[in-house]
């Protein structure tokens, strides 16, 4: 390892860095979260943090934040010692923070989200126009546009976290924390993201970068720091280090960043989808006749910002279509046609023969995170005749089988009787990714399977993954991520606003082309179109079937 | 992970939580001018120091395991029954019908067909909710305390015009035929050779009691529609995704839920009282709540938490009677262990969490 | 030692329990003797408390309301040497006296009362929950008023189904206003604790009203027209001080059973015609040229 | 049905109405800033028990009230303990305040006064002298003569004829309308009113409200904008101790003339099913209550529903709140979505 590890307890440079922590631990309870930190943030850079999952990353910037108090340990904030017991002396001391999870309240409006906690007197109205006129000033200074009477159930992620950072501009803050900003971010959005940041830093702001993309990290951050189980392990010149090295000090060994997969050997059709159409209980259309085809041995990777209808589909292949929406159309899985509606419709009844389901948001659906690890294995599966007689559960045939997957799925820790919700969520998607895949589905759905995932992680599942193509089963792939849908399909569709744009072959697309068509321009008509996903549009907009 | 050793979590914080009850329980006492020694001593005599007080005290205790139990199976679907106590007193209605309709000559029979009956009336009278909130999303808690309402109205209204006997004045059904009589545990052990619990209520439903806990226990977490109930309370996007049926369990876990309360009338009605009288279910369903919730939801915790009610319950009876302490002294005991094994375990749990993390981190 | 067992309700109900607490009150102050009382907490407490009581030699056991009476059916023979007295219900045992009062004829001359006090011509009646008890009481009232005022008309209201309908002033109190906007200006309250809130309501709003049980003139003086008193207190001082004797006791007009109370508080309420016609009424019962119609009898009433 | 009965159901469905009103909107403040709360029954009680008696004590109404808040918001601190300091089941802690208040009322209510747990009539006679006398003397004795003076109140709250209630009786309508309906209420009655809209512009038109409300979604977007959950969730807290005391109060000494146990009556469960009903809004709750209201006193005024054939029984008519409380439910209110983080204690460190 070439890198000097640098703990803290050098002497100060002229300039005092914005950011100095010394010291710093963390405990919740038994678990060491943080042990004895230093970082060094100097002023105007970007410094970034990179760390598997529960490395305790979040527990750092959320200590640097006032959201938790550190067991010991002291904070510098440009030079001077501060004493952060809660979230105001952060803000007061310009420390604005982008969590993971956004802290935003669902049914308010941007700009009620916006003044919240920094309201300018007892009354609201004064607030809400004061901010009005700086968020348009914002908005026009770091293209950070919103509607700011919009609520936020309504916005689409990246717009949630725009209000997010709008939030943290708003507090004035001059020291921004951003934690795994992009992973919910479309390529797009993400480089805009990272033209406002570099925008941030050009007027002298300190910016401190969360996330699990290496490639990120080379392009934007000029310092970089990696942890480890809750120790800070190097921190390097960004200039100075490769994306191969960070990746060997996060995991602790080699990890390869590319997908390693011979060419598909595709057979008889599996999946054949025709002229699929859905309108949703409000009377929006949200697919609008879609027609797809797997064969058997062939990933088919689906592209597309978040919102124009893949998770319909897969909600509908999946056997369970939206509360109160009407589908219409054909699905056939190997010749048999599905129904689509009423009481063949149904999710157990679609996993009896033969389909596999990696869902988009593996903490609402994939998993019931009070469960333990071994009833999550036989989660959607619990009607599956080995796992019982007659109504009785066999809860032993139910754990040796957990235990198999999770110690051939490297789920860490490696105990089936810890509750889903205290693995980190890489760990929680190996257990969903473990129960889907090792049934051998004949067809295997698969939303956003590496979301917020550590690149350790994502290395075994994207193996597993072309495993089971390579075995002879269709995959339908969604995902954000284009580097992942580049690196795993062997076709790409694109989707737009309920429509699949184009199909590609990953051999001969670009970020460009691709780009485009999740923009809703078809490259070949040139069609206008603006490029925002429908969910972000005034539902009145939208064409109504009746 | 854990912070503290399972027995310290699941004995010592009750434990030391009821002390702290009893204690704040004494200075009541003390309020008013009454000797808190003299209190305890009686209760507990009252309701423990004899087979006499058992006998009660376990009577008491059937009652809210089956209201206990019928809480918990609901709330393990996510759904809030608080219709406990109008489903309890719809199964009354159902062992007194089929028992005053039936010629059943003999309890062996008698038993299972009041308890079908009182299941199926309870059931009957969870489905209606059940149903609204399934399909039309009407809120189980309006709806259930709604139907205890409409439940005391329709007893009230069939006791007194369709079952009352003419000429009299209670408003109570006639008596159920001597076949149908249970066997009291007094009657039991006498069989057996030794005098016990003379001329106390508890009877063989006691033992049905336990075999509904053993029951649900089964219900819930060794069967698939167990499985099917918790991870659709849970989560129920998940049970989506997973292919439960949203609707089926709501109907199913009320049903069970309403089952199960209605089934305390086999003790209440069928093996006490043996007849129907107006309000017989006395608030049981209501304190089926707090056993569920100081039960933590399991059939085992429910058993102890009924029990502990069923204490409190014989022992400030007991108080009561036999001394000039007020009788509503007890609901004031009852709320104060309530608050503090329920609602205030925390402010016990969490100084012990730190002891014995202090305790660790020194051993390690 | 005698014993006195007092219903659910509790002894301060407002109603008849209190009455049979002041019987027995009235009667340790006046011999000084020593008497055991309890109070039911449940109904599965009631052959418990009998049992005990008997079992530690406590003689007479008297317990007040219906719903003793199917336990002390079964219990009496048990204890052949000790004596029972219950009120308000007929049990046939030979160690057992059942003690009923003829709440229909005292209803009755509170409505010969009400009727000749109504301006309206329409009083109310609000009873507590619904049971056929009650129903004894509106019908003897309804008898008595339509005696009185054959076009007359009786307004009936109970308070609710379940036991919080005997302590609900409130709703006592707003089925009063109902009653009187309706243009009723005398209301009869058999309600126990809810009664209070007639009463109440009644002399707010300035119209008479009717207590029941015990003497409830005083409440709000000048403006209660009669209490229609059931003299419990009578009938369980009378069993500790004379014993119980096996058998049916009917506490009528005629034993002083009932009656409508007449003291210093309503004085200058009762005309002396309205007493005239009390009086007449009284002797017509008692002689038995007046029958008053019992609702338990038959479950139904003569006049509506 | 003349204009008059429809006059005197309003007019009774607006008494009805107003502890539901209070007690709903105690409900609103806790429930909408997460903690909620099914002892709403119990502060009520208590605070009508603590009102009647003082006003029993001192004969002054306006104490009672103050007594009738304070016993409250005594609750209230206690359900603030268990949910938020502790962290504790939100639901038992309610269960327990029920049973609290129930027991403690008659408990103390006995001690006092030896009633039974019945408090002494509030209005003017012997009952009344005999509990004033001794406190007027006492009050005198202590801090002056001419103190006693101070407590010439009344016991009870009277009924306010608003302006003019007289002379417009006449206007067609709206003059009886104003005289029978609105007119003539106890003061509490027109606080209830005014608190409608008055929690309507604190929830949405104060700085306090905001922060409330997004208490209830999601407490840590709260916490990381610097502000302090339990501080908040107290104060709503507190806030629905004071309705109740209101409400409390109202029962007991403007309803009524004293304390009876038990005389809650179940008001606060209904109170909590308006809540629903109105789905955590302000002039929803007033909507949902009178809707109760007016039910009851309908079935006060038609206790036996003579249809011709059949004549409904008293039984049927008293149920009928409950029973169209759920046919509107299912017929026209939706799903009813609370607060999001509604019954969740906050808890950052898992
Ligand atoms: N609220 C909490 N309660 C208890 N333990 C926690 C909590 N949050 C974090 N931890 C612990 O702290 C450790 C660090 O967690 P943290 O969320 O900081 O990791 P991370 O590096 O941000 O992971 P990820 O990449 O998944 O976001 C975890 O392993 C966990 O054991
Ligand atoms: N109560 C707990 N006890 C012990 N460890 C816990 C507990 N809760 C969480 N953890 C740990 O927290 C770590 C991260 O959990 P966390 O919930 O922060 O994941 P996450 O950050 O949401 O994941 P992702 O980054 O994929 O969104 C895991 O290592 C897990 O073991
Ligand atoms: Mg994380
Ligand atoms: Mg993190």
């Amino acid at each position: 390892m070439a890198v000097v590890a640098q703990n803290g307890g050098r002497p100060s440079p002229a300039a005092p860095a914005a950011i100095e922590l010394r010291g710093i631990s963390k405990a919740f309870g038994s678990v060491q979260a943080n042990r004895d930190i230093h970082l060094r943030v100097e002023r105007g850079t970007i410094h970034g943090i990179i760390g598997e999952n529960g490395a305790g990353k979040s527990t750092l910037m959320s200590i640097l934040y006032g959201f938790y108090k550190p067991d010991s340990g002291e904070i510098l904030v440009n030079g001077q010692p501060l004493t952060i017991t809660d979230s105001q002396t952060a803000i007061r001391a310009g420390i604005g923070m982008v969590f993971q999870h956004f802290k935003l309240v669902q049914n308010f409006t941007v700009l009620e989200n916006i003044i919240l906690g920094v309201e300018d007197g007892r009354l609201l109205r004064p607030s809400l126009s004061k901010a009005r006129g700086v968020l348009r000033r914002l908005a026009q200074e770091y293209e950070l546009n919103v509607d700011p009477d919009e609520t936020i159930e309504e916005l689409s992620v990246g717009h949630q976290q725009r209000v997010e950072i709008l939030k943290a501009l708003y507090r004035q803050a001059d020291i921004l924390i951003l934690d795994e900003p992009t992973g919910v971010l479309t390529p797009a959005e993400a480089d805009h993201l990272f033209r406002i940041l570099e925008g941030l830093r050009a007027e002298g702001k300190t910016i401190i970068l969360i996330t699990h993309k290496l490639r990120e990290i080379m392009e934007i951050t000029d310092t970089v720091s990696v942890m480890r189980r809750g120790e800070m392990v190097a921190s390097v010149k960004t200039a100075e280090t490769s994306p191969e090295q960070l990746a060997e000090l996060m995991v602790g060994r080699k990890v390869l960043l590319n997908v390693q997969k011979a060419p598909a050997q595709p057979g008889k059709p599996i999946l054949e989808i025709r002229n699929l159409r859905m309108v949703d209980d409000s009377g929006v259309e949200r697919l609008r006749g879609i027609d797809l085809d797997i064969r058997a041995g062939e990933i088919l990777g689906i592209a597309g910002v978040s919102g124009n209808g893949q998770t319909q589909l897969l909600e509908i292949l999946g056997g369970y279509p939206e509360k109160g929406s009407t589908v219409s159309g054909e699905v056939r899985v190997n010749g048999t046609p599905l129904a689509l509606s009423g009481a063949g419709c149904n999710a157990a009844e679609r996993r009896r023969n033969g389909l596999g389901h990696i869902p988009e948001d593996r903490q609402a659906e994939g998993l019931i995170m009070d469960f333990a690890a071994w009833e999550n294995v036989a989660f959607g599966y619990h009607d599956a005749p080995e796992y019982g007689r007659g109504p009785l559960m066999d809860r032993d045939a139910i754990r040796r089988d957990a235990e198999g997957k999770i110690r051939r799925f490297d789920v860490r820790p490696p105990t089936c009787d810890l509750a889903a919700r205290n693995f980190s969520g890489g760990n929680q998607q190996k257990i969903v990714v473990a129960r889907e895949i090792e049934r051998n589905p004949d067809l295997l759905l698969i939303g956003q399977p590496t979301r917020g995932v550590d690149i350790g992680a994502i290395e075994f599942i994207h193996k597993r993954i072309v495993e089971l193509r390579d075995a002879g089963k269709a995959i339908l792939l969604v995902s954000v991520e284009l580097d992942e849908i580049m690196s795993l399909s062997d076709r790409i569709a694109v989707m737009f606003d309920g429509r699949i744009m184009g199909e590609r072959l990953p051999q001969n697309a670009t970020v460009g082309d691709l780009g485009l068509l999740m923009a809703g321009v078809d490259p070949a008509t040139a069609a206008p179109g603006d490029g925002i996903p429908p969910s972000q549009k005034h539902l009145e907009d939208l064409p109504r079937d009746h | 992970m854990d912070k503290m050793p399972k027995w310290a979590d699941v004995i010592l914080t009750p434990l030391i939580s009821l002390v702290l009850a009893m204690a704040i329980s004494a200075l009541v006492i003390l309020a008013i001018g009454e000797s808190p020694m003299v209190a305890l001593t009686t209760m507990i005599d009252g309701a423990l120091g004899s087979s006499y007080g058992w006998g009660f005290t376990l009577y008491y205790a059937t009652n809210f395991i089956f209201t206990g139990l019928a809480v918990m199976v609901a709330y393990h679907a996510s759904l809030f029954n608080i219709g406990g106590e109008g489903q309890a007193a719809m199964g009354g209605l159902g062992v007194a019908l089929v028992l005053l309709s039936l010629p059943l000559p003999h309890w062996a029979l008698a038993l299972p067909a009041a308890m079908i009956g009182a299941a199926l009336f309870g059931a009957a009278w969870a489905l209606i909710p059940a149903w609204l909130q399934a399909r039309r999303g009407s809120h189980i808690v309006i709806t259930t305390i709604m139907f205890n309402f409409i439940a005391a109205a329709a007893l009230n209204y069939i006791l007194v015009n369709l079952l009352r006997p003419t000429g009299s004045m209670d408003p109570a059904s006639a008596r159920f035929p001597d076949a149908t009589h249970l066997p009291k545990l007094s009657d039991m052990a006498l069989a057996l050779g030794f005098e016990w619990g003379k001329n106390t209520p508890v009877n063989i439903s006691f033992f049905v009691a336990v075999a509904a806990c053993v029951l649900v226990w089964l219900l819930i977490w060794r069967t698939r529609l167990g499985f099917e109930i918790r991870a659709f309370g849970k989560s129920e996007p998940a049970a989506l995704y997973a292919g439960i049926n949203p609707v089926r369990i709501t109907m199913i876990a009320m049903l069970v839920s309403g089952g199960l309360a209605g089934m305390m009338a086999i003790n209440n009605v069928m093996g006490e009282a043996e007849r129907l009288v107006l309000n017989a279910v006395e608030g049981a369903g209501f304190i089926g709540i707090a056993v569920a919730l100081m039960g933590r939801n399991h059939p085992l915790g429910v058993f102890l938490a009924a029990l502990l009610f069923g204490f409190l319950y014989q022992g400030g009876g007991e108080l009561a009677l036999w001394t000039t302490i007020p009788r509503e002294l007890i609901i004031v005991i009852q709320a104060l262990v309530i608050l503090f094994t329920g609602a205030l375990d925390n402010m016990v749990r969490m100084p012990l969490e730190r002891m014995f993390l202090a305790m660790r981190k020194r051993g390690a | 030692e005698p014993a006195l067992i007092f219903d659910l309700g509790g002894k301060f109900d407002k109603s008849f329990n209190e009455a049979a607490y002041m019987g027995a009150q009235r009667w340790a102050d006046e011999t000084g003797g020593t008497y055991k009382e309890l109070e039911m907490q449940s109904e599965a407490q009631r052959e418990q408390a009998l049992r005990r009581l008997a079992e530690t030699g406590a003689n007479p056991i008297v317990m007040t309301g219906f719903a003793f009476g199917d336990v002390l059916n079964q219990v009496a023979p048990d204890y052949p040497d000790t004596k029972f007295a219950i009120i308000d219900m007929v049990v046939e045992q030979p160690n057992v006296q059942s003690i009923v009062f003829t709440e229909e004829q005292g209803s009755y001359l509170a409505g010969i009362m009400a009727a000749m006090a109504s301006k309206s011509g329409t009083v109310g009646f609000i009873g507590g929950m619904d049971i056929p008890l009650i129903h004894k009481f509106e019908c003897g009232f309804a008898q008595g008023f339509k005696a009185a005022k054959p076009d007359g008309k009786v307004l009936v209201n109970y308070t609710g189904t379940t036991p919080a309908a005997w302590n609900d002033p409130v709703k006592g109190g707003e089925l009063a206003k109902a009653q009187i906007s309706q243009g009723a200006d005398v209301i009869y309250a058999a309600a126990g604790g809810t009664g209070i809130g007639i009463l109440q309501a009644a002399a707010d709003e300035g119209i008479l009203s009717v207590g029941v049980d015990s003497n409830q003139n005083h409440l709000h003086p000048g403006k209660v027209l009669t209490s229609m008193v059931k003299r419990v207190d009578n009938a369980v001082y009378d069993a500790f001080k004379n014993g119980v004797e096996p058998g049916v006791k009917v506490m009528d007009l005629k034993a002083e059973g009932v009656d409508v109370a007449i003291d210093d508080n309503n004085k200058a309420l009762v005309t002396p015609e309205m007493q005239a016609a009390v009086d007449e009424a009284r002797a017509k019962i008692a002689s038995g040229e007046v029958t008053v119609h019992d609702y338990m009898t038959d479950n139904t009433c003569p006049v509506q | 049905m003349d204009l008059n009965t429809v006059l005197q159901i309003l007019d009774s469905a607006v008494r009805l109405m107003t502890p539901l009103l209070l007690a709903c909107l105690a409900g609103l403040y806790s429930e909408r800033a997460g903690v909620f709360d099914i002892g709403l029954e119990g502060k009520m009680l208590m605070s009508a028990f603590s009102a009647a008696t003082v006003a029993a004590l001192t004969g002054n109404v306006w104490l009672g009230l103050c007594a009738g808040l304070s016993g409250a918001l005594l609750l209230s601190a206690i359900h603030g303990i268990a949910s938020i300091t502790f962290r504790g089941n939100q639901l038992i802690s309610g269960v327990a305040i029920n049973f609290l208040a129930s027991g403690l009322t008659v408990l103390l209510g006995q001690k006092i006064f030896g009633l039974g747990g019945r408090t002494p009539s509030l209005t003017p006679g012997a009952e009344l002298e005999a509990q004033v006398t001794p406190f007027r003397a006492w009050l005198s004795g202590t801090a002056g003569p001419d103190t006693a003076g101070w407590l010439t109140g009344t016991p009870r709250f009277g009924e306010i004829a608003l302006p003019f209630a007289e002379s417009l009786r006449g206007v067609p309508l709206i003059g009886p309308l104003y005289a029978e309906v609105i007119s003539g209420h106890s003061i509490l009655v027109y606080v209830a009113f005014l608190m409608v809209p008055l929690t309507w512009w604190v929830l949405y038109r104060t700085r306090f409200g905001l922060r409330l409300r997004a208490v209830g979604e999601n407490p840590a977007s709260v916490d990381t904008a610097g502000v302090s959950v339990t501080r908040l969730r107290f104060a709503a807290v507190a806030i629905a101790g004071l309705l109740c005391g209101l409400a409390g109060a109202y029962l007991a000494t403007g309803l009524s003339a004293g304390f009876v146990k038990e005389m809650t009556a179940g008001r606060g469960f209904i109170a909590l099913a308006a809540l629903i009903f109105a789905k955590w809004r302000p002039w929803g709750a007033l909507g949902a209550t009178f809707l109760f209201g007016l039910l009851e006193a309908i079935a006060n005024r038609y206790p036996n529903l003579d249809l011709g054939i059949v004549t409904v029984p008293s039984m049927f008519m008293n149920a009928l709140p409950y029973i169209l409380t759920v046919i509107i439910l299912a017929g026209f209110v939706g799903r009813a979505i609370p607060p999001r983080a509604g019954g969740e204690p906050y808890v950052k460190e898992r």
